[in-house]
């Protein structure tokens, strides 16, 4: 479309923010938080599918041979072998139970309970609050279903992918990857399928420590063990959260498992709970669970650096399926965030907070990656404001747009990344795209080049796109919700979106077009013992452009002998082509729904505990004060050609006024910061060193020195001198002669022998 | 009676010793021998100043033999304790042992004086000689040809000596002098009584001993030979009470009944002079009332037998680190062995 | 010959044929007395038939010699004391193991030892009278003693005369409180003196308040020497730090869980109302040294003197779980003296088994070492998440367990056992969780993953020599492993077996606690009638509003 | 001088003595148990220090003989036979002791054996 008709949108859109606000919303503002009463229904347990119980035995038997081979130090491809054949039977599991169980899901809503095995349960009465029980047992909903089918395909696609990403491995560290990633699948389906919110936090935690293992695999470099430990460090924080939350939960309602849990809040009355801070308090710290685990608000920092780790991992770890267990998180507690479960006031509160925090990560990711020069690090902090995404989708209440993006942005952030990895797995770890160029023009990368257009394109919600399809239910929301505050996310979002397309495109521009140009990464094989594609990364991932800039010089040179950039194989081909079909597939729902008012997605969300969520704001609603369907297409329509239009002016059509208009800037001193603070993440880190980091570690020492030299030097040995001291008096006595003693014995009989004799003169014997 | 006297001619004698402690030359040390007699002499007058009168019983030893030997004990180990020279500082030793040994005479501990005289004087003061010939002659290092050792001639500390062992001795003599101590200065006739009786329980203990004690005293008052012979063959009868012999209520005499053989009985009466002497009694009491500490004092001798026979034994010498390692433990020197046990 | 009498028997002919088969045959003699130890705990445990009501078994009393002096010679262990029996008897072989190639000098005497202590260790756990446990208490340290003081590293006198010197300080003020109450006890009754537990128990919680204050104070005192709180700690990391390999599994493993023991058995039983009063105190404590400590493992560059830090933190935190008095406090603690007893006493082997190789505890000198010895990495990995209460391991059982017991001990909370804690101590102690990932990955990153450095004299040429694990390695730390992975995914049975027990501990406590809040609910009724009519306005208000 | 052994003729078997006697003969054993002490501090040679030790041996013995006659008891004499033999017994020991210490550092000085210096 033509940019003029921008114009009076961006116009309408100022008195727009009038209009919103003054449609008096104090009426509709309850029905934001409070959805009424909560029906649950309690889970049917039905013994018949625990053969379900193999999803999780399937990738973990692939764990114990992929351990095994790792100890046993077999060179080989057996694991990946194993992987993929565990992970296609997990997959095939899915599909069978969803059809197999899916229509009477859909038909009653009954959620599906399988218990399996005890785990920690013991009961100390027969009373309420006097049993703990948390055990092995499934507990499959909608969202868990859906969670199944699409880790599971995407695992088994990856790891096929990995199969022969990691090839140059295969003497090192091959086993020991697919033990992790196997492990990291077992995980989360334990994640996802646990009947109990311990459960949930066992998988929580083991998709946590194989993120730190997968992403320390490259365990030579210091910074990948670095960046391993930040990530597990700040889950950990997150992790806080949930347990406190989980002690809140048990005390408040005797039970950690998810039907009883739900039972109980469903059936109590909501006034028992007005101004009770421990149940108040449980969003927000489950909140901040999430923003450990999906690297939001605060907690963001750790997934750039986990970019260390090898690119399958960023995709299907990073990118696909771990990060958005914290959205799998908010959707499964629901509850939690409506008046019925912690009233009105406080419910209201907390979904600001979630949408809040979402919207703003949203922006500020997009912000940063608008001046990384790593495309990796670019997909990661999209993917960083997709989360954001989500996060602000369930917080302006539809956890149905939320999961929809969780489900098309899987798929076409995960062939983001793996088309990253097929060109630095081509470029000899090549990641800074200004030492790439015109990759369509090389042989064997057009069709990676053609999928991350197809990426890109998601990436940028370009309309009609499925990512666009369920972002615009997002913004739909948001834009027509009756709370102000709302509406601005809505805005903000919108604002975020035309980022977006623009730091998308800049990356294809750049990779795509422009006359072919190749430095090779420092990666290439047969030049180091250890040939992987990250290497490279390695060095530049360290954030030291000085340290970066000579390095990228000294393969400059031999850049134009001898380096030739090795198409990608088969396999990864195959599953690029696959994967890409998959993001395209993932927006059926939304046109079957055009078509027949069907929405797959809605379907599994509208039958989960996010249930009460399901909804899409009111079907007549006004934006603007026009009709909200059409102006809300115009609106995301109009960002993305936006921010297109200046990608490709700034890195397509001429990229010396690109380069040209960022030299100018880091000129001026007022606007210098712009471009280096999206370059260095507005020096998040580093604030969070100072303000963190030094004063603990100073503290540490501080205690160190005082334990040891203080209380164990000072006091400790102080007191053990004491009785010393107090010897110290009287050894002039003993001067070791015989005679010493002699004397002061005789000065001793003398004492005695005086006052005996007193003591006997004066009438004592009598 | 007051015990100022004996103070200070305690004090004196401590000043007179403190002096004599180093070497003096001739007229110093003849001031000081008259001021050593003086204080001997003043510690006599105090002692007869204050003794309790002497009651009805007349004493064997007359007080100025007495005071006259202890002068000479007490010169004699002044001198002991001064002399440079150890193997005179024996010598004066045994002069000591002989004036005691005559004061145990006067006394009347006739057994303990020669069993003093043999043993100290005749057989320790022979090893201790011994010793210090032996230590001498093989030249002692300190000595370096002056007649005797610098330990021998600088006494250690003697100032605080001085004073600690006048205070012993004012202490403890602070208990003779007073009036109201109560020790028994003057034997009560009980306790005269009493000893004597004891004696003749001890006579009555060696019935052998007894019987010829009464036939001697028989034989004495018997008039003609027909008389001894019969009494010859006398034998003793029990008395009432069935005992061999009845003390006297003051214990001066004891009778006893003799049997001759035609069965006409003589009443004898023993006196004092027919007691048992010092010797027999004490062997009498050591075998019957002290058997257990005899057989200690056995003991004690064998043992000392012993142990002189193991330190007479050469020894080798040992060095600390020998001795570790004869311990089984790791030499100090080597310190990989202290590591060998190292932690882990 | 009874299991029980057996169980102590048998370590201590063991030792005495360790002496007389001195060097190389008494590595077998020791390691088969530990084995038939363990298969007579085993047989023990397996005939033990109070698992689940928390009865006490067998209660024999043999050897009256003992009653003359008041002193029972009474053998009886309930659940909890069968587990950590079983505990000892599984570390003690891993020890003779891991120390057949670590002690060169004078083994017959190091493994000699090693079986003293286990017996010491077993009357502790035996003992059904106070004086008993005394005697069994304070009969390691010998062992102890000796084992550092011998066979330890530089400083290993010092170390030595430190443990003995804290251990034996502790134990004099807590023998104060067991004569007071023995002897009160008998004054009261005026029957012959005694100290039964059992007595003592029922005798000490009859005292008035200020006295059981007293006596708490003086045996919980004497054991927060053992356990150790901050700020007695400071023997620990010492000894650790020149512990042998052996030693200080043991000492982890077994020894400062005697001091834990002593509180539940002894401490919390005997004086309730001064634990009450106290428990903040001492709560106080645990936490200071939970926060601190784990600060200080984080600057630690001594690996052992790290986890000993951390050892001081972690018992910090089951102690505090126990000082909840509510049954999920005290059971996560009792779980943890197990879960920590495997998982640290395997950091400690696998530490020791690093030191052999390299001579050093340095992380600054020694790291990267996955590349060297993998599969050394994986234990050491697999222990370290343990301690780090990953979820799947053990560590996580106990260490969630406490953390909740220590958040719902509110008696404010409608939780149906209250207690004196509450939601800020777990807040403060759930720092650990985070604390503890920052200095046990510190850990990892430097010493097991990361480049490869090696000590320079070891690092000429010698790198072949560096071997991974050998079989007798992988033996002796393969029972810990297994144990920490078993108990971390079925954990129930433990879980049952020690929740009597737990609710034998707390219910002196609930009892007091339900009395206070009676009272305090009394003084609040009597003192606020008007405020209560507010109050339920505002609840109408509400309801309107929605 | 008349014998004692003559004096037993008369009468009494056992005479007590005269208190000025016995009191001078305690006397004399407190000096010479004072003049033991100061030796035995002063002497620096160990043999003559043992030798002060025998003069305070002596001392006792008269104390107790003195003592003996006043209580007109023979146990003090009994006494003096026991102190006899432990002083022949330790003078035994002691002198062999001397010797060995001799042998090891070539002097009877006590300064050489200041071994339990702090």
């Amino acid at each position: 479309m033509d940019p003029s008709a921008l114009v009076p949108v961006v116009l309408a859109m100022a008195d727009g923010a009038h209009a919103a606000a003054g449609d008096g919303h104090a009426q509709h503002a309850a029905a934001y938080a409070d959805v009424g009463a909560l029906p649950y229904a309690k889970a049917g347990v039905d013994a018949g599918f625990s053969w379900l119980k193999w999803m999780l035995l399937a990738p973990l038997a692939s764990v114990v041979l992929c351990g095994t081979f790792a100890l046993l130090k077999v060179k080989g491809r057996w694991p990946a072998v194993f992987t993929v054949a565990s992970f296609a039977i997990a997959a095939a599991l899915a599909v069978q139970l969803y059809r197999q169980w899916g229509p009477s899901l859909f038909e009653s809503g009954t959620p599906l309970a399988v218990p399996l095995a005890d785990w920690i349960t013991f009961s100390w009465g027969n009373g309420p609050f006097q049993s703990f029980t948390a055990n092995f047992g499934l507990y499959v909903d909608g969202i868990t279903l859906l969670w199944m089918l699409f880790v599971t395909v995407l695992a088994t696609l990856i790891a096929l992918y990995a199969s022969e990403y990691m090839e140059s491995d295969v003497r090192a560290g091959y086993a020991r990857f697919f033990f992790a990633v196997s492990l990291f699948v077992a995980s989360m389906l334990i994640l996802v399928m646990s009947d109990n919110l311990i459960g949930l936090y066992m998988g929580w935690e083991g998709v946590g420590l194989c993120s730190y293992m997968l992403i320390g695999y490259y365990a030579k470099q210091v910074g990948a063990t670095a960046a391993a430990k930040k990530a597990f460090i700040m889950n950990r924080i997150g992790d806080l959260g949930l347990a406190l939350a989980i002690f809140l939960i048990w005390t408040n309602y005797g039970t950690v498992q998810y039907d009883g849990l739900f039972q109980a809040i469903a059936s109590s009355g909501a006034e028992t709970v007005q101004g009770s801070w421990s149940k108040a308090a449980i969003p927000f710290l489950l909140l901040l669970a999430v923003c450990g685990k999906s690297a939001q608000g605060p907690l963001f920092t750790w997934l750039p650096d986990a970019m260390w780790g090898p690119t399958p991992v960023s995709a299907l770890i990073h990118a696909a399926t771990m990060v958005t267990a914290g959205i799998y998180l908010l959707a499964r507690m629901a509850p939690f965030y409506t008046a019925q479960a912690i009233g009105a006031e406080w419910a209201e509160t907390a979904l600001l907070t979630v949408g809040w925090i979402g919207c703003a990560t949203a922006f500020i990711g997009a912000t940063i990656a608008c001046g990384q020069f790593d495309y990796k690090r670019v997909f990661a902090y999209s993917t960083i404001s997709s989360l954001g995404y989500m996060v602000m989708g369930l917080g302006v209440g539809t956890a149905f747009g939320g999961v929809y993006y969780v489900f098309t942005h899987a798929w076409f952030k995960a062939l983001l990344f793996l088309t990253a990895g097929a060109v630095m797995h081509g470029m000899a770890g090549q990641v800074d795209f200004r030492k790439l160029g015109g990759l369509m023009k090389v042989p064997g990368f057009r069709l990676t080049m053609v999928c991350m257009l197809l990426g890109c394109l998601y990436l940028a919600t370009a309309p009609f796109s499925a990512a666009a399809l369920s972002k615009d239910i997002i913004l739909y929301q948001a834009l027509t919700s009756p709370v102000e505050q709302v509406r601005w996310m809505g805005w903000l979002g919108l604002a975020t979106a035309g980022i977006t397309a623009y730091y998308a495109f800049r990356v294809w521009f750049r990779l795509a077009l422009g006359p072919v140009h190749i430095e090779p990464g420092p990666d290439q094989h047969g030049h180091d013992d250890h040939g992987h594609d990250d290497h490279g990364h390695a060095s530049h991932a360290a954030h030291a452009p000085a340290a970066h800039a000579p390095a990228a010089h000294g393969h400059g040179t031999h850049a134009g002998h001898g380096f030739h950039p090795h198409a990608p194989g088969l396999r990864i081909s195959l599953v690029l082509s696959l994967i890409a079909v998959g993001s395209v597939l993932a927006g059926l729902p939304s046109y079957l729904e055009k078509s027949n008012g069907f929405n797959w997605i809605q379907r599994f969300v509208e039958r989960s505990s996010a249930g009460i969520r399901a909804t899409v704001g009111p079907e007549h609603a006004e934006i603007l004060g026009r009709d909200a369907h059409g102006t809300l297409f115009v609106l995301a329509t109009g960002v993305v050609v936006v921010g297109f239009l200046l990608a490709w002016l700034l890195h397509a059509a001429n990229r010396g006024l690109g380069d040209r208009l960022r030299a100018s800037m880091l000129q001026t001193p007022g606007l210098k910061w712009l471009p280096l603070g999206s370059e260095h993440g507005w020096y998040v880190d580093g604030i969070y060193h100072v303000l963190f980091g030094v004063p603990a570690w100073l503290g540490a020492q501080v205690l160190a020195t005082v334990d040891r030299f203080v209380v164990d030097g000072v006091v400790v040995n102080a007191v053990g001198r004491i009785p010393g001291w107090f010897a110290r008096v009287f050894q002039p006595l003993y001067t070791g002669t015989v005679q010493g003693h002699a004397l002061s014995m005789a000065g001793g009989i003398a004492l005695i022998v005086g006052w005996v004799i007193w003591w006997w003169l004066s009438g004592g014997a009598s | 009676m007051n015990a100022n006297l004996f103070y200070a001619a305690a004090a004196l004698g401590a000043v007179v010793l403190y002096l004599m402690m180093e070497q003096r030359p001739a007229p110093f040390r003849a001031a000081l021998t008259v001021a050593g007699l003086a204080a001997v002499g003043l510690m006599a007058s105090a002692v007869a100043r204050n003794a309790p009168a002497p009651d009805g019983i007349e004493n064997p030893g007359p007080f100025w033999l007495h005071v006259l030997l202890s002068m000479v004990a007490v010169a004699g180990a002044a001198r002991m304790v001064t002399h440079p020279r150890p193997v005179y500082a024996a010598l004066y030793f045994v002069l000591v042992i002989l004036a005691v040994a005559v004061n145990f005479l006067l006394l009347q501990a006739e057994f303990m004086a020669f069993a003093l005289l043999i043993v100290y004087a005749g057989a320790i003061l022979i090893t201790y000689l011994f010793v210090l010939m032996l230590a001498q002659q093989s030249g002692d290092r300190a000595t370096r040809g002056e007649d005797s050792a610098w330990y021998d001639r600088t006494p250690r500390e003697p100032a605080v000596a001085l004073v600690l062992a006048f205070v012993i001795v004012a202490a403890t003599g602070d208990a003779l002098f007073r009036k109201d101590s109560a020790l028994p200065w003057n034997a009560s006739p009980a306790l005269v009584a009493r000893a004597g009786e004891r004696a003749w329980e001890r006579l009555a203990d060696m019935p052998a001993q007894l019987a010829d004690e009464a036939r001697a005293v028989a034989t004495e008052s018997a008039k003609d030979e027909a008389a001894r012979t019969a009494i010859a063959g006398a034998k003793l009868v029990p008395l009432e009470g069935g005992r061999m012999l009845q003390a006297s209520p003051d214990g001066a005499t004891a009778t006893a009944t003799l049997k001759l053989a035609d069965g006409t009985t003589v009443d004898v009466t023993l006196d004092g002079s027919r007691a048992p002497d010092n010797s027999k009694a004490l062997g009498h009491a050591l075998v019957a009332e002290f058997p257990v500490s005899l057989e200690l004092a056995g003991v004690i001798l064998l043992m000392a037998l012993f142990g002189a026979v193991v330190l007479a034994r050469r020894q080798m010498e040992m060095a600390e680190d020998e001795r570790r390692a004869a311990a089984g433990l790791p030499r100090i020197g080597d310190g990989d062995a202290l590591r060998r046990g190292g932690a882990a | 010959m009874t299991l029980a009498a057996l169980l102590i028997v048998l370590p201590l002919v063991g030792a005495l044929a360790c002496l007389a088969a001195g060097g190389r045959a008494s590595k077998a003699v020791g390691l088969v007395a530990s084995l038939a130890t363990l298969g007579v705990a085993i047989a023990f445990a397996a005939g033990f038939p109070n698992w689940t009501d928390g009865g006490v078994w067998p209660n024999e009393s043999g050897w009256k010699v003992f009653s003359a002096f008041g002193v029972d010679f009474l053998l009886g262990a309930d659940s909890v004391g069968v587990l950590l029996i079983l505990l000892t008897a599984l570390l003690m072989p891993c020890c003779m193991l891991v120390s057949f190639s670590a002690i060169t000098h004078r083994p017959a005497g190091f493994y000699a030892q090693f079986l003293f202590m286990e017996a010491a260790v077993m009357l502790a756990f035996l003992a059904r009278d106070v004086i008993l446990f005394y005697i069994g208490y304070e009969f390691t340290l010998v062992p102890l003693f000796l084992i550092v003081a011998i066979w330890g590293g530089q400083e290993r006198r010092v170390a030595a005369i430190k443990l003995w010197v804290f251990s034996f300080v502790g134990s004099v003020i807590s023998l104060l409180g067991f004569v007071y109450l023995g002897a009160a006890h008998a004054a009261q009754t005026g029957g012959p003196i005694t100290f039964g537990i059992d007595e003592l128990t029922k005798f000490g919680q009859s005292l008035p308040a200020d006295v059981q204050w007293w006596v708490f104070l003086s045996i919980m005192g004497g054991f927060a020497v053992k356990v150790p709180f901050v700020p007695v700690h400071s023997w620990l990391p010492l000894a650790h730090g020149e512990a042998p390999t052996a030693g200080s599994v043991v000492l982890a493993g077994i020894v400062i869980k005697i001091g834990q023991y002593g509180a539940l058995r002894f401490a919390f039983p005997m004086a309730p109302e001064g634990g009450l009063a106290l428990a903040s105190t001492f709560a106080a404590l645990a936490l200071v040294g939970i926060i601190a400590m784990s600060l200080v493992c984080w600057v630690q560059n001594d690996v052992k003197r790290l986890v000993a830090y951390s050892s001081v933190a972690h018992m910090g935190l089951a102690l505090l779980a126990m000082f909840a008095f509510n049954v999920v406090g005290i059971e996560g603690g009792i779980l943890y003296m197990v879960n920590h007893g495997l998982s640290t006493a395997g950091m400690f082997m696998c530490i020791g088994i690093m030191y052999e190789r390299y001579h050093t505890k340095d992380m600054e000198v020694v790291g990267g070492l996955m590349q060297r010895m993998p599969v050394w990495s994986v234990f050491m990995v697999l222990f370290a998440m343990a301690s780090l209460a990953l979820p799947g391991l053990n560590g996580f059982v106990s260490e969630f367990l406490c953390l909740m017991g220590v958040y719902t001990a509110d008696a404010g909370m409608r939780t149906g056992f209250p207690g004196v804690l509450g939601p800020w101590y777990a807040l403060l102690a759930g720092t650990a969780l985070v604390l503890g990932a920052l200095y046990i990955l510190r850990m990892l990153q430097k010493f097991v993953f990361g480049p490869l450095r090696e000590p320079a004299h070891e690092g000429h040429g010698h790198h072949h020599e560096v071997r991974d694990l050998n079989g007798r390695e992988i033996l002796s730390m393969l029972p810990l492993a297994a144990g920490c992975i078993v108990i971390g995914l079925w954990p129930k049975p433990l879980l049952v077996a020690i929740e009597p027990v737990a609710a034998q501990v707390a219910a002196p406590y609930v009892k007091l606690i339900e009395r206070d809040a009676a009272k305090r609910a009394a003084e609040a009724e009597a003192a606020a009638g008007p405020s209560a009519t507010t109050a339920s306005a505002a609840a109408t208000a509400t309801g309107a509003i929605e | 001088m008349t014998i004692p052994m003559a004096i037993l003729a008369d009468a009494a078997p056992v005479t007590a003595a005269a208190p000025a006697n016995v009191m001078v003969t305690l006397v004399l054993a407190l000096a010479l148990f004072g003049i033991g002490l100061v030796g035995f501090l002063t002497r620096r040679n160990m043999i003559l220090m043992f030798l002060c030790t025998e003069l305070m041996f002596q001392a006792a013995a008269l104390a107790f003989v003195a003592f003996g006659r006043m209580w007109m008891d023979l146990s003090g004499q009994l006494m003096v036979i026991f102190i006899l033999t432990v002083a022949a017994a330790e003078a035994a020991l002691a002198l062999g002791l001397v010797v060995l210490l001799y042998r090891r550092k070539e002097t009877l000085s006590n300064e050489a054996w200041a071994d339990m210096k702090e």
